[in-house]
């Protein structure tokens, strides 16, 4: 048996055994409809109330304006579409940057088709969002900006409160795609001046197909899915009970423990970018030195190409990823690793290392002996490659 | 995604490498792509006595060069230009729709050499009337369903 | 300890052993994301796809034209929104009926508020769609009929086939609401012409939070979740993977063992309906005496109130519903059995019991044991029963 | 979604009944919109000596019935005008927020019976000089968010 060493936590995570245990009453004994009046649906009515106050409190924000989703995805459909059309009589202008998730981009291009207009705002060589173009962008139409708070390939972190504050000087409501941030930064919403936020379970040990908005009282929005009265009204659909059970254990274990996993991964981190600088000739590292995200790591090798790299590490058990996850089977390279600056060819050759919490230092040193291997002998067989 | 033969000839690619002073040197794709392939031939008496093969690309790329590579050795000129992507696809068990350009891009890099070896020895080859080398040989398909 | 007996079966239902058994696996093991290249990722997108094949198998689809989702609500939407955007300009009117799941009718309204029409027919005594109503409502401007397939309030099953034909001979899109029928009668959406077709796990033994829109290759409709790749670029966000593991077991059982199940709850559900008739007075049986799904029984009792006898059951151990699950909680009467034509006082002392696989006949017995009581018991409180 | 108190009455309910050649009758409600609440008043010297009730409607309509029974027996007339839904509901131990306008209903109820009792005996009780028993005492609150 070769060693397994799953370097993909950002795209997403197991479930951890304590979070699946909390889930596992809930399929076949505590199966009641939160909606209905007997004890057996009023006692999940109860337990999602209970995550709907840990995933509040985890932000700073009030239950009631914690509304339970799909997923990430869905969460960032909902608060870019539900404030473009509930404020569309007010404006239609929306800003976001070039790097976001496909969840907020093609949610912005959808709307570019239906009569609103976009700026994607430029990033710097880190993937930090431009201010001043930011603040240039706001004209009296504009009704959002929806700025990822950390980006998913680059890892990058956002000047959150710098933004929040524009927003709130302008009267513009803002969005975060926390996405990724959930689980590996603090978060205040009122501190930030946040007015909706996107959370996914999957990616902090919870399970896969649920998520949050949050969206702060007062917030004029749309529903997104129209049915039944579940969540106060706003999102229908029987409430997926495991999956919020398990995201509310994953969110609160995530907090209990964050110092410690923030320091855990930022050690293998900056580990794993020391020793495969130190290593392998021709590499850049993508993302910002510092303001990144505890467990990304992001490299650019010269004359070889990403697929490859992926194909060669998985033969030797290890996971990892060329850009996001959502885009591979895509043939174009990522429009995060465009936006900052690189050129196709070496955007090409990139490849993304996430670590999380089952990783180790024996694990990072497997990985970089690995890469060494792999990156000489695709080198070898490149006709860019001079040696 | 890949079959087992893909992945064995991915794993192990037969014919990589240059050839010096090689009778005939194809090279097409483009590095924004992300993928470029460049093939060297020796040619005798209209046989393809060695080939070597260098490719930047995906998985795809690089088993397509090898089975490609494996299947014009020995062959004569005219064989080699009968060699058809699809062969080469087919002789991999197959490639999955969105790859199928990889294996074009193996018999365009061919095609290329042959080219270079028309050109060099000035003779004509009969396929090669309307080859033109610097066509970008592949088309990347960009629709929606990827 | 009082006898526990669920009688709410339609709201949703408890998963079942071999259910859970089977998705497991997928949560702290087989977690790879199906759009990664590696093959922690490829194993999870082959388990997904072999679900699909299952799923389409079941109503004689092919695999790529099943499109998994968040659930039965999320499929409405999707199927509704997403063929009235998209053909727009072919035409803005919809045809649905009066008794349509609140996940298809508050769609409509929504849509009714964005410049589409939209006819709500009628229905007769029994829950039967007017069809006579429905081929006069078709203009050049309709390009959808949504009619569900069974109703899940009264379980009346409408004349699918006909509908499906009218709708094809004026060349107009056919989505059927599906959530209630599936697991339950068997379903060939070539042979209904079908064009869209609504499905949730929960409702057949499987987890909450999954289901899938059946949509027909070729059918003009715009995607709902955009972002990334994942659905063939039609439903984006990372898939639930043990959700759609289990909702692939769950209809795999349910159509292995149709015949049986259908038997046996047709059974139960007679006996139910003639042992209420025969013990209690002034009581009717709402919904369609023999088109009715096997496991449904709708009865008004005349002089008491609905949400009294929910509580008062409970009590007893007996989970039963008044209407539809998602609108308990509401004051109105359901829309459902007003449509029907009953008063709104006797609309609002009508009860729902649902049967489902787990209940047996001496639960059918302790149950009307307990409507005795519990319904004399309130009679006896109330200033409308002259005794 | 109730509390134990409510239960507890709803299940055990204080009074009820009718009574025969009752002093004061009043009824509120709406079959239509499923509440229907009927009080019957016993009184001597200006004290409610007996009070019976019959209720069509929900689980809290039902208790608070019993608990407004319970809470102006053996009082006063104008200790039973005195009695507010609030009082009713906090002596519950609470409603929730949709269910609040059934102790509305109960205060209505007392209300009406108090009136019929002011027109049978031609004496006029403060605070219901302008009581219509005809208004639809409660209003059933439709709004978005049930
Ligand atoms: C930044 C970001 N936003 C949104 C998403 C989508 O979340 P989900 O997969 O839960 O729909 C992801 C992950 O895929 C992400 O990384
Ligand atoms: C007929 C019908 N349609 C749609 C739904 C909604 O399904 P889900 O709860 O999975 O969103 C339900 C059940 O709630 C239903 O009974
Ligand atoms: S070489 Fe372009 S994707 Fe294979
Ligand atoms: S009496 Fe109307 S809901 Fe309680």
């Amino acid at each position: 048996m070769i060693r397994q060493v799953y370097l993909d936590n950002a795209a997403t995570t197991p479930v951890k055994k304590q979070v699946l245990d909390e889930m596992l009453p809930f399929f076949k004994e505590k199966y009641g409809n939160p909606s209905s009046i007997y004890r057996l649906g009023q006692e999940t009515r109860n337990a999602i109330d209970e995550v709907r106050e840990k995933v509040a409190n985890v932000i700073n924000a009030k239950p009631r304006e914690i509304y339970f989703t799909a997923g990430g995805s869905e969460a960032d459909n909902w608060a870019i579409k539900g404030i473009a059309f509930a404020n569309k009589d007010k404006g239609n202008h929306i800003i976001t940057s070039k790097i976001e998730h496909h969840g907020v981009l093609h949610t912005c291009e959808y709307l570019e088709k239906n009569g609103f207009e976009v700026t994607y705002l430029d990033v710097d060589e880190n993937g930090i969002v431009n201010m001043e173009q930011l603040k240039d962008s706001i004209t009296d139409k504009t009704i959002l900006i929806s700025i990822m708070f950390a980006n998913n390939e680059i890892g990058t972190i956002q000047p959150i409160e710098e933004i929040g504050k524009i927003a709130r000087d302008n009267k513009v409501y803002f969005h975060t795609d926390a996405v990724q941030a959930i689980g590996n930064i603090n978060i205040d919403v009122e501190k930030l001046n946040i007015d909706l936020l996107s959370m996914s379970a999957h990616k902090l040990y919870g399970p896969k197909g649920v998520g949050a908005l949050y969206i702060k009282q007062g917030v004029k929005i749309h529903p997104y899915m129209h049915g039944g009265a579940q969540e106060r009204n706003r999102r229908a659909g029987t409430e997926n009970i495991p999956g919020i059970i398990g995201f509310g254990k994953a969110i609160e274990l995530a907090y209990e423990t964050l110092d410690e996993h923030n320091e855990r991964l930022t050690k293998l981190r900056d580990k794993l970018i020391r020793d495969i600088k130190e290593n392998i000739e021709y590499v850049r590292l993508n993302g910002h030195p510092d303001k990144r995200l505890p467990g990304n790591v992001n490299f650019s090798f010269e004359f070889i190409e990403g697929e490859s790299l992926l194909l060669s590490l998985d033969m030797l058990g290890i996971c990892a990823s060329s850009g996001s996850a959502c885009t591979s089977g895509s043939l174009d390279p990522s429009h995060v690793l465009l936006a900052i600056g690189l050129p196709h060819e070496i955007a090409h050759g990139s490849l993304r290392l996430t670590l999380g919490d089952f990783n180790t230092e024996e694990d990072v040193d497997y990985v970089v002996e690995s890469l060494i291997k792999v990156v000489d002998r695709l080198r070898q067989m490149s006709p860019l490659y001079e040696n | 995604m890949y079959s087992d033969k893909v992945m064995e000839h991915f794993m192990n690619p037969r014919n990589v490498g240059e050839i010096e002073n090689a009778d005939g040197v194809g090279q097409v794709g483009n590095a924004k792509c992300g993928d470029i392939m460049k093939m060297y031939l020796k040619i005798e008496d209209e046989t393809i006595v060695d080939v070597k093969f260098k490719t930047f690309g995906c998985g795809s790329a690089i088993a397509s060069s090898s089975m490609a590579t494996e299947m014009i050795k020995g062959k004569t000129i005219s064989e080699a230009m009968n060699l058809s992507n699809k062969a080469v696809a087919q002789a991999l068990d197959g490639l999955p729709p969105v790859k199928m350009h990889c294996s074009v891009l193996a018999e365009q890099a061919i095609k290329a050499a042959l080219y270079d070896y028309s050109k060099k020895y000035n003779k004509t080859i009969e396929g090669l009337e309307d080859f033109n080398p610097d066509d970008d040989a592949h088309d990347h398909d960009h629709a929606e369903e990827h």
